[in-house]
């Protein structure tokens, strides 16, 4: 019985990897087993080397491990460049038509194309059979494979069934098994990227405007939403560029929308000076981030961590915003709906700060949609003598939208007076802005009744590793690994940053880590900032790739040194 | 019923402004609009620039949103697919529409989204204390270009043409009669509707007396406004300035194809996701 | 003997209120004394409310007080509005024609209209007649008044100087002198704002091309990069939006000028792609940033400290880049020419960070131009096999410009390998990453030697003021006012914070007060961060005006009760 | 003599994809304006936005600058100003120039600054997997716009027109030969030139054969390219697909204005500010 399966696929882009990589994966979470899917392609449409890293296990699956126990390759290079992440009795399985490999793993050669060849498929099908021979080699139910095929391939299926079959008897017939999976009784979970969460987790607290202009890693939140507008109630535009974007959302906002927008980092760059506005005009808004490696264009289809400062300290001069950095797919779903419950209730830009790894790999992610709801709101009773920025003890002036009878709504981007008319007298002036600010004190009090931290790991640790965003699931793995105790303190919101919880683990311990995918240590400077705390102990990844667990694991023991 | 459309804000533009005769006219429109059942107060929504016009929107008693420089047509054009039932106007200068807001200004005619863009083309950002514009003639001086312009300035009939906008006007300022009609038709018009409003700046740049003896009335003339060629052919006049409305055609509205009917301001249901969920496993 | 003198013009827009208030402190100017002007005006043409505050002293002027000895009004808000600021034997000087006044002050009634009658001159001149009672008053040389009008109004100087006279000899005949200024007998210095200053420094340092949209408090660089284009050897160009400015300068930069552009807060806010690109790609170039009060379009024409943060945490991704925060005109003159050297040494994005406190505000200064020169940069020598992007020990990699034969010089946005062609690979991607952040060590060391922080005041005193930018005038000049001994640490660069410098001041001292004008402590926040100290005495100030010395001696002394 | 044009950089493009063609006619067109003296090797510069097309900067051995979105009109723009001695040729894709950069390249055009644009009109953001650009036709579908575009598709000729670009071309990426010539007469053109190439994107819109039954060369037919009109009215065409030149005019330079035969960028010279410091005592 296998406790946990690794495995990798590659080939070109073009050659289906993703898609079969996926295929897989929702084989596996078919069978009740967890799963987490790492893709890895270039900014390419064809040709180059994508491949797709899969885990499983009847455990948590919180990150994929580089190192694999099987590698299918649709091609050679999969192999030149992967063989050294073959586990020692790992096994190697191709189509021996087009791949070639003498090395020291198992070599499990299949003649993928002649299979296609003889039910007259075309190219791409060969895939099907090659995961009719990785269900074999895991003992997976040709059933639920059939399952898969035939909800993702529809009218195109029986070919697809086809083959899957041939690449299972064949398997059957020559090869061995590598074990058959631990299986667990339980229904299966929705296999979700982090981007598929952030979506669905915004239709929960009442989104109903999307808009976005494509930029890679935030694309599939627009392809996704689009793609389920009707089924979700949505309106979704894509307009001419990312300023368009966030200035009408928040035009729909203030109409009485809910709205959201997403990009990465350079769209989010251009949208500095509207993120401002939110601030000033109070008209609320989500603003979704999703890191890839820069600074600039830098490594497009790649992660990192290294927008953290410039997210938290975006835009210009002082007003309330809150980000919130989910750190799995299913804190992807609850604190987006969260955000949107934040920036209604406060009027405020609240910005959701994810990264490729988290947005595009998949987890199995336990979603309940009970549990997230659309938070009520202050909203004006009545019409009559309303004022937009009405000062209130607590800072919040109530909302109301055009086409109230006799609400006149007038909002403003230079500084105003209660009535929303521009003003510029000094004590007037004071005034808003401490109204404004008034709605931190407010923030923070409704973030203490929610989960702004996460402890794992042992209460009493010496050892404190501190971390944020998707660099959660390689510490949790790497805790697995490490035979020190250790306490994790994940933190999820990094403005307003939750002191409250933080301050309390940070003086109690002999060692403190950082774990962060950028070079600066943004979030040890962070945290020194709002807590006075100095990391010494930093660990940094800025090669644009998410940790592994096992060199996570090894660096960690190696600062303790 | 005569509405309350003043508000309590003191007027700081310069006397003998033009924007006093956009604003005069806008007032006016808005009364007759809501007189003539078109729309209803509490649906009107004005948005403005950064400029001296953008204090239009603490001149007249509605709704509004003084939005960034630049950034008018993407406001208004939020503001009408959250809620179609609005009628949204937008006030931009020059600067803020043809310069900082070119794009959204091209996109917002090309959409054939049903707002109201009325720029008051005062050939100058004036607020800033007077620098060429996209619309500022050669040679124009200024202290950010003492030796005077050098780029030819762009023709705003002949860009919304080009872009596709369905309603395409000239105004002057103080002909508020005419502009009053003008501003009326814009905003009944079912579409992406737009005027240039030839405005007088009387500290940077005062065309008042240039542009009263050269100004004619286009439509007088017998002009087609579905003729295109003919449209653009009057908007290259020069000598004699016509006002009016150059081109106006019909053709699906951005908002309509998008929303059929729907009106995502007013939907409060939250969908269950359970069946999209589904998909995943 | 009157050791200084502070007074108070006020009118309507387009009554020359700036323009009198500054040929007054022109005056003082010449006759050796020091001079600070500090203009309020609104974001109005005509009508509003302006006045200039003037203050003058054989000692320097660091600071306009609220406390005058003389209002000169030219209309009655002016009176209305500045009467409480007189001090208790105040004078108040008014067109009789126009104003009225009967207050605790002596009135000083002069018929300026009938005076311009008299000389069949425009009623703007008036305020030439004004001037003229002005110096007068102050027992000022009359032929030093004619010297300036003349300079300034060249052929239409004749009208001016004979109202001037008018002036002078009414008030001869009808009022006692408030006191004669100590004079000092020295060369005058050049009355500059921060914006001259910082136009200057930049020439001085290599500029060659100037690019800019308008924006206030910025746009007075334009003005006069623009109006000196010949005299300074400059090209200067005004594109369609500050995204154009950007961009436009950084491919002026690559094409081997040296360039600069300017802004204030939203304008910046649209430029953090490119400095993000600017970081990645290389290419140097200078920003400077003008603070308003804000957030969003927020207060215009007024100033603020509220975008240190964003300036500081400015563009995606981790990325080498300084912050240099004048606190005078002076420092604005010399720092701003060492920004562009520190740019093009290091090759990296330089923001010069100001106000419109510093910007606007004219101040005597002191300027030798051989104290500040265009430094040397790494250059490539010879075109053969050059790789922009070379990878050296100190991160530097020499630069060509476009033209040099046999050089390919191939800059991108995208993560790229030495000779600037896109990347992907992990190991590239960590050995490029470095090799930009190698260059903060180097900047460090080099800011070593470059002056970073001013200390003022007394070296053992237990109380420790810190402060940055413009907010440095009113600190030295409360420090006059007050009784306690304090030390005074100005940090001139927030980015690299010069820990080095900083650290050793903080825990010699009891009590640490941070003084800026933002209402969320953004300077306190970043020494924090930085040092790990946490400031306890935070003096804030957020209505969009500069300090009064008078104001912030009080506040201080409360913060220590 | 034969430049050495190539790169190590492995090409990317899939296979039959358009930008090929255009990397083949770019070359060539260097080669021959080179050998003809037009300019030298080292005063080349290319730059190009982000999108498939943007690789093409990796695959010539030349001066280049990978830029930003959307931004390659003011990158190269500042190095024309820096160095009017730069000959320098823009790539961007039609989502680059005419979405994310409209404004940019309107501007540029207007100004008539010595700079050539070329655009891979490919109809779609191939580089982020297929969405609707500013050129996509109507009811183009993608997963953004699953229910198709509902935006009517920009016309690139008529908006160069309309914004004073004094030579507007059209090529197609799969006629080299021609498409060499175009590239050639653009930067030799003395001020903006603009080409939109059609390109197909084999993956995300194959006009391959589409294009291949369609095209005709424009200036076989006696097409006047100073006549406005005549420019216009064949850039409407859309049973035949007209390439070549459709309008060509000679106006003054921005550079040539801005500049008077300054070169920013050789002057090493610093000014003494003395003069300008007695200005302010
Ligand atoms: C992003 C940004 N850039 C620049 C400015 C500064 N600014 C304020 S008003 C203005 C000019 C406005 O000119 P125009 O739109 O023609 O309006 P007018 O003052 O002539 O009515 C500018 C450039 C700004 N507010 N925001
Ligand atoms: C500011 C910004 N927004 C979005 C993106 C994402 N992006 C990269 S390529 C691309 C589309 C490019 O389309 P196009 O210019 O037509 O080029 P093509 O790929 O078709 O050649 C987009 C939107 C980006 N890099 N920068
Ligand atoms: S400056 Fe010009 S546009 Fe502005 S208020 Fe005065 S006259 Fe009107
Ligand atoms: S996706 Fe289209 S444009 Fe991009 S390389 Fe492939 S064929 Fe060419
Ligand atoms: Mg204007
Ligand atoms: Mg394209």
């Amino acid at each position: 019985m296998l406790d946990e399966v690794s495995l990798l696929v590659g080939g070109k882009a073009g050659e289906g990897v993703r898609s079969t990589g996926y295929i897989i994966g929702r084989i596996l979470n078919r069978h009740g087993l967890n799963v987490f899917i790492r893709d890895d392609y270039q900014s390419l449409i064809q040709g180059g080397h994508n491949f797709s890293q899969i885990r499983s296990s009847s455990k948590e699956t919180w990150s994929h491990y580089e190192k694999v126990d099987l590698i299918a390759a649709l091609d050679q290079k999969t192999i030149d460049l992967h063989e050294k992440e073959l586990v020692s009795n790992g096994r190697v399985l191709f189509d021996s038509e087009e791949v070639k490999y003498c090395g020291s793993g198992k070599a499990l050669s299949i003649p993928l194309l002649k299979m296609v060849e003889e039910i007259k498929g075309l190219k791409i099908m060969r895939n099907s059979a090659l995961i009719g021979v990785v269900a074999y080699l895991y003992g997976l139910d040709l059933t639920k494979v059939n399952a898969v095929l035939t909800k993702i391939y529809r009218e195109k299926a029986p070919k697809n069934l086809a083959l899957a079959k041939k690449g299972y008897e064949y398997a059957e017939k020559n090869f061995d098994r590598i074990g058959e999976i631990k299986r667990i009784d339980r229904l299966p979970k929705p296999l979700l990227t982090g981007n598929q969460a952030i979506a669905l987790g915004a239709v929960k607290a009442g989104l109903k405007v999307y808009i976005a202009y494509p930029m890679t890693p935030s694309t599939s939140i627009l392809h996704y939403l689009a793609g389920h507008q009707d089924k979700l109630g949505l309106t979704v535009v894509q307009p001419e560029n990312e300023i368009a974007v966030i200035i009408m959302a928040l035009g729909a906002s203030y109409a009485g929308a809910r709205s959201m927008v997403a990009s990465s980092g350079g769209g989010f760059a251009l949208m500095q000076e509207a993120i401002s506005m939110s601030g000033m005009t109070e008209v609320p808004l989500v603003i979704v981030e999703c890191q890839r490696g820069g600074p600039s264009t830098g490594v497009a289809t790649y992660t990192s961590q290294a927008d953290l400062k410039f997210v938290v300290n975006a835009g210009h001069g002082d007003f309330p915003k809150v980000v919130v950095a989910p750190g799995d797919t299913e804190e992807a779903f609850y604190k987006t709906a969260e955000a949107l419950n934040l920036a209604w209730k406060y009027q405020i830009p609240v910005i959701v700060l994810s990264d490729k790894h988290l947005s595009e790999s998949y987890k199995t992610t336990s979603i309940d949609e009970n549990n997230v709801s659309k938070e009520e709101v202050k909203m004006a009773n009545g019409g009559g003598g309303y004022k937009r920025y009405e000062l209130t003890e607590d800072g919040i002036s109530p909302l109301a939208f055009p086409g109230t009878p006799e609400a006149v709504i007038k909002v403003n981007s230079y500084e105003h007076n209660p009535s929303g008319y521009a003003i510029d007298e000094p004590e007037l002036i004071n005034k808003m802005q401490e109204k404004r600010l008034r709605k931190y004190a407010q923030i923070a009090a409704d973030l203490r009744s929610r989960e702004t931290v996460k402890i794992y790991g042992e209460k009493d640790a010496d050892n404190l590793i501190v971390s944020w965003g998707s660099a959660k699931g390689a510490v949790l793995e790497a805790m697995k690994l490490l035979k020190r105790k250790f306490k994790f303190l994940h933190v999820i919101y990094p403005k307003p940053f939750p002191v409250w919880e933080v301050e309390k683990h940070l003086d109690k311990v002999k060692n403190v880590i950082s774990v962060e995918c950028n070079s600066t240590g943004q979030f040890a400077s962070l945290l020194r900032e709002e807590t006075g705390f100095l990391v010494n102990k930093k660990i940094l990844k800025y090669d644009s790739r998410p940790f592994d667990p096992e060199d996570l694991a090894n660096r960690i023991e190696r600062v303790l040194e | 019923m005569k509405l309350e459309l003043d508000t309590p804000a003191e007027k700081t533009w310069c006397r003998g402004c033009g924007d006093f005769g956009i604003l005069t006219a806008v007032k006016r429109a808005i009364q007759e609009l809501v007189d003539s059942g078109e729309t209803r107060h509490e649906n009107i929504v004005i948005a403005s620039g950064i400029g001296c016009h953008n204090k239009i929107v603490d001149y007249i008693n509605v709704n509004s949103f003084d939005v960034l420089h630049g950034r008018v047509p993407p406001i208004i054009s939020g503001m009408k697919i959250a809620n179609p039932n609005l009628k949204v106007i937008g006030f931009a200068g020059d600067g803020d529409a043809y310069n900082e807001g070119i794009s959204h200004l091209v996109y917002s005619a090309k959409r054939n989204i049903d707002i109201t863009m009325i720029i008051h083309d005062n050939e100058v950002f004036a607020l800033t204390t007077g620098q060429a514009t996209a619309t500022s003639s050669l040679g124009f001086s200024t202290k950010a270009m003492p030796k005077g312009n050098i780029e030819v300035p762009l023709n705003p009939i002949h860009l919304m043409l080009t872009s596709g906008a369905t309603f395409v006007a000239r105004g002057f300022s103080f002909d508020i009669k005419h502009l009053t009609s003008l501003i009326k038709e814009a905003v009944k018009h079912h579409g992406f509707s737009f005027i240039d409003v030839l405005q007088p700046c009387k500290t940077y740049h005062d065309t008042t007396q240039f542009l009263r003896e050269r100004i004619y009335y286009l439509n007088e003339k017998g002009h087609d406004t579905k003729d295109f060629r003919a449209a653009w052919e009057r908007a290259d006049e020069k000598e004699r300035i016509p006002i009016g409305i150059f081109y106006k055609i019909e053709r699906k509205t951005f908002e309509d194809q998008l929303l059929k009917g729907k009106i995502p301001a007013y939907e409060k249901e939250i969908p269950s996701i359970n069946h999209v969920i589904e998909e995943h496993i």
